[in-house]
């Protein structure tokens, strides 16, 4: 079945109904997995369990509309609303200490998309799929550290040296494979269930 | 208060906040909210504090319970509060908790005092400048719409995944049961989609 | 059996000028309900939903009680769940599983260890509702019809021993709902079902009328029936909205 | 007018054994639609609702055509779409605002600009469908019924030309049944609608059946659903599962 909504995935300017109420609904997903409690914080930094969206929307929506999702949230929570972890909001986000981490989002699920949508054309078998799904997931996070961690070194007013950035970040990054073998579990189930998601077949 | 409450809801009425416009809303949301931020003065905070207090419960004419932050932010500000007290210093941490609280509650006045319809028209009319870069003023709107209501629906639909297991005698839902709510939570917005679509909403304009 | 002690149920809410109001949603509703087959019919928003959602405590009585078996659902929740199963209308709310098989092993947990043994059973009970061919499929992918079948039937998979079923048949195609109605028939449990498909409350050993939150009429199906679609045909004349 | 030429549509899934498959879920279906008032009937899972969504181009004809007032929905899609309005029979998923006065304005913004005349028009629709009293409720909380009603009114207040409305009495009471027939019968444009409710196809031009993804009946109302009815009851006998 060719739905309507196939036609343009990849190109910005054509997106459909289905597309923007995707991007709609997985940044509001985002938004509220942000409201979850960080179990921990490392310095100014707090576990994001929204980090199991960030990684999930490349893998379900592919590279163009899973950019445009984390942009909507970012834009809707600079914009002032109480979206990002702990309810807080505004600009800052970007000055904070994980400000290089939420820039990082953005170069990642744009990776991470454009991986997933060239593995899965071919059509994987569903065990094969949960494989290649997590490898587009860990391409995702590590993208989004390695943006973290020259934040970290170069801030302003943070300065850090490599070792402690690095020393900074490791805490998030075991867990944040966790969330990317949820996330690839949850996106077989949804792929599964709406098959229509699955990128176009190689020809 | 409920937890799909948590942005607050429209409701019609004729408070001061009501009959503000949108500008002067977000205006205020910027200014005490996000603004004190980066003057990072602890007194200026605790004083922004209260007044957005004050623009919510006055202004807007919400009952006092409407203050209530819910769990997540209280247990985030207490972390961060916590932190910065032993290794920056207590200033930071109140200048921090007081911007995220004004944030919350002047977000909630937005919320409950502007209807969706000013509210589209309003993010529309900012979004017109791009028009010629290719940008749809009316689309984007409807997005950013779709997001804010999706929301208190995704909320929902926790309690929702979570009846539905209780009805069949499954006590203890737990993590589980995050799968149903994404799933729903794609297939809602593929319907909604065929639903926009269908109505002719989401074409360009 | 099912008691209901002048239970009443309010909500708050706003009204069109914004001032919180508390709405009276269901009022000072004293029944009991010894009989097998019981149908609750009524205009939309009469509340039979909200009457039935008291059983199981899903909603809960802000006066008045309700008891289940003599428990109070509102106190001892789990204890009454585990006797009563409840079908809700929309069956897209009720399937938390990807695919039927697997929803009717998720209702199986409790009663079945062994996973063979319970995908086994599973296919059986998919079979009993002549859903074996889409046990596999993505319950997204299922016709309204398909889900309302597989949400029932993972109800009765429980093994309850009331069953509330709320509009059971607002799906189903004139097979499915003669099917249904036999299998409500053959039922050993108690069934308590809202519908507005007159010719199910018809089979009904019991028919309740529910009218702006009061149960306004109890008896036997032909009265109830009779006296509903009388008023119901004056409404339709009245201007609209003129009601309520 | 509305055209199937051969119209077919085949899905991709995966097996039971997580092998990709194409399933035929229509096939070869030719017929010309000119009667103002036009019912599908047939079984759960036969098509209905694919043949439906055929017509705005939700779903494209994986082989063969349609054609809506000489248009292709799968080239010309928002040239169909304007003159189209769908009913989806699920209305959770099909309203997007808050409340309902929201769900009204948004399908008027393309035609009122100004905003108040929008709102009053927007209240003056509600009053119409008897709902001015949930105009400002959540949709949330809103009875199944009533959700229904709020959904199909924001569709009619786009204006379409054509209007498809995919099993639009499940979830109403009895007056307002009769209500939404009546304003059927009074709606100008062209209306294809899918239903369980015979009582609702018998008020019709022309009724098709489809079964199993074929279009097997095509007539008048007495003539297609007696054979339905004689079909279906049949069906109900055979061993539980035994078609398809
Ligand atoms: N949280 C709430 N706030 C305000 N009103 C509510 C709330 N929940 C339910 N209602 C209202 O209570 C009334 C009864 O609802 P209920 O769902 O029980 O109706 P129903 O008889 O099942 O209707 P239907 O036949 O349409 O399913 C409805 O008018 C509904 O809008
Ligand atoms: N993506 C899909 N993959 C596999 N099968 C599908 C898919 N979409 C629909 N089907 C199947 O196609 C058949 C027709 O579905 P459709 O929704 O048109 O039925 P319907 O006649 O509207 O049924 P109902 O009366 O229950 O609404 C069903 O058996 C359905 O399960
Ligand atoms: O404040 C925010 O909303 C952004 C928080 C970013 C936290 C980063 S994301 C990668 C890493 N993994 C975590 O669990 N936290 C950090
Ligand atoms: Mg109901
Ligand atoms: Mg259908």
């Amino acid at each position: 079945m060719i739905t309507e909504d196939e036609k343009n995935t990849a190109s910005r300017s054509g997106l459909t109904a289905s597309d923007l109420a995707l991007i709609a609904v997985f940044a509001a997903l985002i938004a509220v997995f942000a409201l979850i409690p960080a179990v921990f914080t490392v310095g100014a930094v707090p576990f994001a369990f929204h980090m199991i969206i960030i990684v999930l929307a490349p893998l379900v929506l592919g590279a163009w509309r899973s950019v445009c999702s984390v942009l909507l949230y970012l834009l809707v929570g600079v914009a002032g609303l109480p979206v990002f972890s702990g309810g807080r909001s505004g600009p800052s986000i970007f000055v904070s200490a994980s400000g290089g981490y939420v820039i990082g989002w953005v170069v990642a699920v744009l990776v991470a998309g454009a991986l997933r949508t060239a593995l899965l054309r071919r059509r994987p078998r569903k065990g094969l799929l949960a494989v290649w799904l997590t490898v587009a997931g860990v391409v995702c996070v590590v993208i989004t550290h390695l943006f973290g961690v020259a934040w970290f070194m170069v801030a302003p007013n943070l300065h850090m040296g490599l070792g402690a950035a690095l020393l900074t970040t490791a805490p998030f990054f075991p867990l944040d494979l966790l969330k990317v073998v949820i996330a690839a579990l949850l996106a077989v189930a949804v792929l599964s269930a709406f098959p229509r998601l699955m990128p176009a077949r190689k020809a | 208060m409920r937890l799909e409450n948590y942005l607050g809801a429209y409701r019609a009425g004729d408070s001061l906040m009501h009959r503000a416009p949108v500008v002067v809303k977000y205006l205020l949301l910027v200014v005490l909210g996000v603004v004190p931020f980066f003057a990072g003065r602890w007194p200026v905070s605790a004083a922004t504090l209260v007044l957005s207090a004050l623009v919510l419960v006055v202004g807007a004419r919400r009952s006092p319970r409407e203050l209530d932050p819910m769990l997540g932010v209280l247990v985030m500000s207490a972390l961060i509060l916590v932190y910065d007290s032993f290794f920056l210093s207590w200033r930071n941490g109140v200048v921090f908790v007081c911007g995220t609280l004004s944030c919350l509650w002047l977000a909630r006045v937005l919320t409950c005092t502007t209807p969706a319809s000013v509210l589209m028209d309003a993010i529309a009319s900012l979004a017109r400048p791009f028009k010629p870069l290719g940008a749809s003023p009316e689309r984007f709107a409807l997005t950013i719409n779709i997001m804010w209501n999706s929301i208190p629906g995704l909320l929902l639909s926790v309690r929702q995944v979570r009846d539905a297991a209780r009805a069949r005698g499954i006590e203890r839902a737990g993590w589980r049961f995050v799968a149903p709510v994404i799933v729903g939570a794609v297939g809602r917005a593929l319907e909604m989609g065929e639903a926009l679509q269908a109505r002719g909403l989401a074409d360009n304009d | 059996m099912i008691e209901y002690r002048q239970a009443g149920v309010e909500v708050d809410g706003y009204d069109l000028d914004g001032r919180a109001v508390t709405t009276r949603i269901l009022r000072d509703v004293t029944l009991s309900l010894p009989q097998r087959r019981i149908a609750v019919i009524g205009a939309n928003g009469s509340g039979k939903s909200t009457l039935l959602k008291l059983v199981n405590g899903l909603i809960r009585a802000t006066s008045g009680q309700v008891l289940v078996e003599g428990l109070d659902p509102a106190r001892e929740g789990r204890a009454v769940r585990r006797r009563v199963g409840h079908v809700f209308t929309d069956p897209a709310a009720q399937l938390v599983m990807a695919t039927p098989l697997e929803e009717i092993e998720l209702s199986l947990r409790a009663s079945i260890r062994n996973r063979v043994e319970r995908q086994r059973r599973a296919l059986e009970v998919l079979a009993s509702h002549g859903l074996e061919h889409v046990a596999n499929r993505s319950v997204h992918t299922l016709s309204g019809g398909e889900r309302q079948l597989v949400a029932l039937a993972a109800v009765l998979a429980v093994g309850p021993s009331i069953v509330i079923a709320d509009e059971p048949t607002t799906l189903l195609d004139l097979r499915n709902r003669i099917i249904l109605g036999r299998a409500f028939d053959g039922l050993d449990q108690q069934l308590v079902c809202s519908t507005h498909d007159l010719e199910l409350a018809a089979r009904m050993d019991r028919v309740l009328l529910v009218d702006a939150g009061r149960v306004m009429g109890d008896g036997s199906p032909q009265e109830i029936i009779a006296r509903y679609r009388e008023q119901m045909a004056v409404r339709a004349d009245e201007p609209a909205g003129g009601r309520r």
